[in-house]
């Protein structure tokens, strides 16, 4: 016996909220792209503990996929950071107004 | 109501006339001036004597709606152009008319885009005849926004004192009132089960059960009522008569106002009477609080138009208190406050004008000794003040006193309090008048020209105006008589 | 009281009497404002043709014993109905004849006064506004026509006063006149809305019969009472609305001597005296006019001890002589202040034209100046203002002596001693003050040679401009003739006015011989104690008054009843209230109103902040808005 | 309380704590290290629910693969240098409001829901077997996963070449 699942959401609520706190309140592209990796991440929490409450490989599945399209996005983020930053010299997202 | 048709359109030939004028002045080239203003003294001279052949023309035995002209327009919706003119409406339409002329007559001297002042304020003067001579609700609101939207460029463009504030406050203050009046039109007109914007067919009694008209009478009261200055929407108009050109500024307080006021009694009152008198007694007290708070604000202004601007104020609250009676004899001394105040200042800004086109300020600070310079001009501006202050034989006197009569009938307290407002208002007209007029002359004034026969016309008509009406109230008050004792009478 | 049948040629002599001045003044208004002469002429053409129709009428009528009444229509508002017409009976009589006599000569006597003045077409078209609005008023048969002209003589004396608009003291006491006397008039037409609401007329007549008490309760009769005093007070300068009066002595002294003496200020008292039966159904409303006339007459006088210049005495004294009239009416006593009216009427506009003469000549309005300058050596008028003098204290045999002593006796009819008491010392206040002012004029003290040089130079002057002596000199003559005569018509003027009141005379009966000796002896008293003051050689020429500093004060700043007026005004009129609305519309409405609008204005771009700006607040919204869509389908 | 329960106690503090100091370092070489750290715990708690196989691709691409491509960047770029203007009022008050109703909101969620306090049954998802059921049940999203990644790389390479290579 592990623990309820109530308290596997809890624990991906949470990091989910600190991803969203960081990617809403900091200034700097790079963090920001940070906090959607702990989002993500979070997300995968959840779906692993769903497919153990349910005993079905389908959560384990999605958590595959999340771990891909992380890696596509952050590649992509991360390449878009390079350009923008080579274009106005700065991460602030304040300067891409 | 009786109902007459017209053998000759008359009430469309004074519209003709002006959009003719409209028309005939966008063809001119920008350069002729002259040939502007002679066509629009010709066309705005045409809508006078019209308005004044309708004035003398009524079948006062008769009474009821004359003049009448109908034909449908959108049948599907029940919209028809539908002109008619009674007891209330002619005198308005009269007051248009010699606004009007004066008004062109005033701005004679104008030199700045005299193609495009004169055009619009044909536009804004189609919009206010409309207005007073329609018997359709839809037409009325379109008629009311028509004279609203030329105010906006009239100020902002050839204004003074702070001009894009004063006419981006108006325009949006009107707009304002008539966002109120479109729904309450909308809602009265779904409600009624008619199908139809015949303002005539609505009034049938019993179209409205009492809570509909309670509800479309606040929003007409307000959204008209902003127009015709009542109490705490009154900010604009001050505002606005200070910023806006002479011959503007007539209008606007002169008719304009008056449009407000007219628009409460033509459809709120007429429609809702029950709602009217559900609400007749906060329109009391609105009223009392404009009439003492203009005085006393007024007296506290050093700027000449600030000045009338707040008179205006009080004496429109004086309208308000007459409408708020419930009484034949408040509804005859409102529109006759209507009719006299327009006049009066019409007078009271022509003269400032000419006023602050010589001397180029409009402080009584710095004005002083006019009368030993400009003995007519300030003799002009003398009349005009006491007629505001409501002497004897001069028009307003008797509109006011036939209001503090009913008022003092039907609100004991308010009547009371507006008769002492009278002492203020004395105080304060006289205060503009000593400041402006009276004292020793001042170099800087001393060369300057007084008014000269033909820029004088205008101010004679209206002073006259102001004496035959006051010596001969009873012309106007039979006039007013034949709508308002069969409507008060009809009351359920 | 029924109206007996008119003729139409009565209707027309009255129309033409009435409205003749009104034409001449709207004629030189439009037209005749360049020619003088023709002004002029205009004017004192239409009020000579107001002279003959008055005492045509009042010749027709002298027998009258009921009023006639003709009535039209000017206005009808539903239930509203303004008559225009015109009620002639011997009161209204009387004074038609008192105002035309007093605007023909004055206007007569302004052809030499305002000779060579800038504004003298205007001036004789505003005579001609006066003329009609008063004959007007006198002749109104109903209370709005009356209050409707009662307003315009108040215009046209606020354009006469401030006829000099150049003078700021001139202009502001115009205006202290307008809007003191519409104090009262608000009061007045207070008044007459509350007599309209419960008997539902305001025929004169119908106010007078005996039906009003039927129909409105004592209180209420007390109150409208009260109310149409507040006119009156307002108009005649009673206490406490009674600080215009000398401040309208800014106008030029005819006008002075027309309205501000013997006609317009009158026209309270004669308001007074048309609703007497109607305030006689009140004894509360009576007595405070008794007080209130009693105090304006003290305080008045007490006034005019001090004052230095000649007009202002004089103003005050009309004051106190209007008290007179309204304590002899209230007292009950309606020939006698009628008659006090009349006579004072002829002797007060003497007073006025003879010292306008002395201010014309002298251009100077303090009497110690006039008096060095050598006041004395103009014969003419030094004896019609010792003759006008002696009448207004009340010295026989001049008219103010029959007058007064009416008053007196009606007084000593009453219960209470205090007013009869107030009377007397009244008289002796009043023989002070004008005999003061004589003797100063007559004894200067200190003749200085420069003085003299004027003097001569001044005679000098006076042979060329003599033609308008002359215009000058036929109106004092002629009033200095009624003066001395007027008095000897009592009785036939009792039995004119009584033949309209009868029953309200018998009070008038209680004539003591012990009375007149008191009251002349005190008159007389006055004039030796101003003898021992100012007239004899060795005379210090400072009155008892003024060896008493604060009392000096007192009297000299009015009471400081003006100076209350004034920072009553300026603390709570302009920086009370006023104030605080103007500050209200800026702050609160308009502030709200602009606030309203930056509400908008700043909201609007808070929404647009999220289409246009950081890449995270859409990031934000974007939570929010998945959020709350998940809350919503969720559950 | 079993074993189980306390070590997914501990990794849950160690996941939130490292977590909580990677978003509010300043220093963004501290703050990637932290998440590695955090990411190690998510690592082991997949462990813990069974599953191995993704704990282990979690250490190699997140840990492994995805900070060090941000590291590289940091460096890169040399971020560290730049003042950032430290979590500022008008970000950082909305998005706690929304916090805070988003725990609101989750806490009804989930004590409302009676379901959600059974415990978890320890298995473990073998990754043979998971592999087969991968490559049976969702061969589709598979691919649309490789094409994604295939066009991810493609993008990348033309973001990251100088734009005046082609003028």
């Amino acid at each position: 016996m592990i623990v309820p699942y109530s308290h596997v959401i809890v624990l991906a609520g949470i990091v989910f909220l600190m991803g969203m706190f960081c990617a809403v309140t900091r200034r700097n592209l790079i963090m920001i792209l940070l906090g959607l990796e702990i989002m993500l991440n979070s997300g995968a929490i959840a779906f692993i503990g769903a497919a153990l409450r349910w005993q079905l490989l389908e959560g384990q599945a999605i958590a595959i996929f999340i771990l891909a399209i992380a890696a596509a996005e952050v590649s992509v983020g991360l390449a878009l950071i390079v350009c923008a930053y080579r274009r106005k010299g700065s991460v602030d997202p304040g300067a891409y107004n | 109501m009786p109902i007459a048709y017209a053998h000759f359109p008359y009430l469309s030939s004074i519209l003709f006339s002006c959009v003719a004028g409209l028309l005939i002045i966008l063809f001119i080239p920008e350069d002729k001036k002259d040939a502007i203003k002679w066509v629009s003294a010709v066309c705005s001279g045409v809508t006078l004597l019209l308005s004044a052949y309708l004035f003398f023309a009524y079948d006062k035995t008769q009474g009821g709606l004359q003049f009448v002209e109908k034909y449908q327009w959108v049948p599907s919706l029940g919209i028809s152009y539908y002109n008619g003119a009674d007891g209330f409406g002619l005198p308005m339409l009269l007051l248009t008319g010699i606004v009007f002329f004066t008004g062109v007559l005033t701005m004679w001297e104008l030199e700045t885009r005299v193609k495009e002042f004169f055009a619009l304020i044909f536009l804004l003067v189609s919009g206010v005849f409309g207005m007073f001579m329609s018997m359709d609700l839809f037409f009325i609101f379109i008629w009311f926004d028509v004279s609203l939207f030329p105010m906006y460029l009239l100020i902002a463009v050839w204004g003074s004192t702070r001009k894009e504030y004063a006419a981006m406050k108006l325009t949006l203050y009107l707009l304002a009132g008539s966002a109120l009046v479109l729904p309450a039109i909308i809602y009265l007109v779904v409600k009624s089960g008619f199908h139809t914007f015949d303002l005539v067919a609505l009034m049938h009694p019993g179209t409205f059960t009492p809570f509909q008209q309670k509800f479309a009478f606040i929003l007409l009261y307000i959204g008209f009522g902003i127009l015709a200055g009542v109490w705490p929407f009154h900010t604009w108009s001050p505002t606005g008569h200070v910023a806006a050109p002479t011959a503007v500024s007539m209008i606007h307080a002169g008719v304009l106002m008056k449009i407000g006021a007219f628009g409460v009694l033509r459809v709120g009152i007429f429609l809702c009477p029950e709602g009217w008198q559900y609400w007749a007694h906060l329109m009391a007290l609105l009223a009392v609080i404009g009439i003492v708070y203009g005085v006393f604000v007024g007296l506290s202004q050093t700027d000449l138009k600030f000045v009338i601007g707040y008179s205006s104020v009080s004496h429109m609250g004086i309208v308000g208190l007459g409408l708020a009676t419930v009484t034949v004899e408040g509804l005859n001394g409102a529109v006759f406050q209507m009719f006299a105040h327009g006049v009066m200042t019409a007078l009271f800004f022509s003269s400032v004008g000419y006023i602050y086109d010589r001397t180029h300020t409009k402080s009584i600070v710095e004005l002083g000794g006019l009368s030993r310079t400009m003995p007519v001009a300030s003799g002009y501006l003398i009349v005009a003040a006491l007629t505001g202050i409501g002497v004897p034989c001069l028009a307003s006197f008797w509109a006011e006193l036939t209001v503090f009569i009913s008022s003092f009938k039907v609100y004991p307290l308010y009547g009371i309090l507006a008769v002492c407002a009278l002492v203020v208002s004395a105080l304060f007209m006289l205060r503009v008048v000593q400041r402006t007029c009276y004292g020793p002359p001042k170099e800087r004034f001393a060369h300057l020209e007084d008014v000269s026969f033909k820029l004088g016309i205008p101010r004679m008509i209206l002073v006259s105006v102001i004496v035959i009406f006051g010596l001969f109230p009873d012309v106007m008050l039979n006039m007013i008589q034949t709508a308002s004792i069969p409507f008060i009478s009809g009351l359920p | 009281m029924t109206s007996t049948p008119i003729s139409n040629w009565t209707v027309l002599m009255t129309a033409v009497t009435a409205v003749l001045p009104f034409v001449a003044f709207l004629l030189i208004m439009v037209f005749t404002r360049k020619n003088e002469r023709l002004s002029a002429g205009l004017s004192i053409g239409a009020v000579s043709v107001s002279l003959a129709g008055a005492l045509f009428l009042i010749i027709q009528y002298r027998h009258l014993t009921t009023s006639v009444q003709y009535a039209g229509k000017w206005l009808v508002s539903g239930f509203i109905t303004i008559p225009v017409g015109f009620l002639l009976d011997p009161l209204s009589l009387l004074m038609l004849t008192i105002v035309t006599v007093i605007c023909f000569l004055v206007q007569i006597y302004s052809l030499g006064y305002m000779a060579g003045d800038r504004g003298f077409s205007r001036y004789y078209a505003f005579m001609s506004l006066f003329a009609w609005a008063m004959i007007s008023l006198t002749l109104s048969a109903s209370l709005f026509q009356l209050y409707v002209f009662w307003e315009l003589v108040g215009l046209s004396s606020y354009l006469l006063i401030g006829f000099w608009y150049e003078k700021f003291s001139a202009s502001e006491a115009g205006k202290k006149a307008f809007v003191m006397t519409r104090l009262g008039d608000v009061a007045f037409m207070l008044g007459l809305l509350l007599v309209l609401m419960n008997l539902g007329n305001l025929d004169i007549l119908k106010l007078n019969s005996p039906m009003v008490t039927a129909v409105m309760s004592p209180g209420l009769i007390t109150l409208s009472a009260l109310l149409i005093f507040g006119g009156v007070v307002g108009k005649s300068a009673q206490f406490p609305l009674l600080t215009w009066l000398p401040d309208a002595m800014e106008g030029p002294t005819p006008v002075s001597a027309l309205l501000h003496s013997a006609t317009m200020v009158a026209a309270g008292v004669f308001l007074f005296a048309r609703l007497f039966p109607f305030f006689s159904h009140s004894a509360t409303a009576m007595t405070v006019c008794l007080a209130v006339g009693t105090i304006s007459m003290l305080l008045s006088s007490t006034m005019a001890m001090v004052s230095r210049d000649i007009k202002q005495v004089w103003a005050y004294s009309t004051i106190s002589q209007l008290g007179y009239m309204i304590m002899g009416l209230a007292a009950g006593g309606y020939v006698a202040g009628v008659f006090h009216l009349t006579t004072h009427a002829g002797f007060k506009a003497l007073l006025f034209l003879c010292s306008g003469v002395f201010i014309h000549q002298y251009e100077t309005n303090d009497m110690f100046d006039i008096g060095r300058k050598g006041g004395r050596h103009l014969k003419t008028p030094m004896i019609c203002m010792v003759i006008a003098a002696a009448a207004l204290s009340g010295l026989p045999p001049f008219s103010g002596f029959f007058s007064k002593e009416m008053i007196m006796a009606q007084l000593a009819g009453l219960g209470n001693p205090i007013w009869l008491t107030a009377g007397l010392a009244g008289v002796f206040l009043t023989a002070y003050y004008a005999f003061r002012l004589i003797f100063i004029i007559v004894f200067p003290k200190e003749i200085n040679d420069e003085a003299a040089q004027e003097n001569s130079a001044v005679h000098g002057h006076e042979e060329t401009e003599h033609h308008h002596d002359r215009e000058m000199a036929w109106p004092l003559v002629i009033l200095a003739a009624i003066t001395v005569v007027l008095g000897f018509g009592k009785k036939m003027l009792q039995g004119f006015l009584s033949g309209r009141l009868a029953g309200v005379e018998e009070m008038a009966g209680h004539h003591s011989d012990w009375l007149l000796y008191v009251s002349v002896s005190l008159a007389v008293l006055g004039l030796v104690v101003t003898w021992m003051e100012f007239g004899r050689r060795k005379a210090g020429q400072i009155g008892f008054v003024e060896r008493i500093p604060a009392l000096k004060s007192l009297f000299l700043e009015r009471w400081y009843i003006d100076r209350m007026y004034r920072r009553l005004l300026d603390v709570v009129i302009y920086r009370g209230v006023s104030n605080i609305c103007t500050q209200n519309d800026n702050r609160v409405i308009d502030g709200s109103i602009d606030a309203v609008c930056d509400g908008t204005v700043k909201s609007g771009r808070m929404i647009s902040d999220l289409h246009l700006s950081m890449i995270q607040y859409k990031l934000l919204v974007m939570f929010v808005a998945v959020f709350f869509l998940a809350l919503y389908f969720f559950f | 309380m079993t074993l189980y329960s306390i070590i997914f106690y501990v990794l849950a503090v160690l996941i939130i704590a490292s977590t909580g100091l990677a978003i509010s370092r300043r220093n963004l070489v501290h703050a990637v290290v932290y998440l590695v750290i955090s990411f190690f715990g998510v690592a082991m708690l997949f462990y813990l629910l069974g599953a191995p196989f993704l704990a282990a691709l979690e250490v190699i691409i997140y840990a492994g693969a995805i900070m060090v491509l941000f590291l590289f960047i940091i460096m890169m770029l040399k971020v560290e240098a730049f003042e950032e203007r430290f979590f500022p009022i008008r970000q950082w008050l909305p998005a706690l409001g929304m916090c805070v109703i988003f725990i609101v909101a989750g806490a009804f969620m989930i004590l409302g829901d009676p379901d959600t306090r059974i415990p978890l049954k320890a298995a473990a998802a073998e990754p043979v077997a998971f592999g087969h059921y991968l490559f049976q049940a969702h061969w589709l999203a598979i691919e649309i996963i490789s094409l994604l990644l295939l066009i991810v790389l493609v993008a990348v390479l033309y973001l990251g070449k100088r734009k005046e290579q082609y003028k």
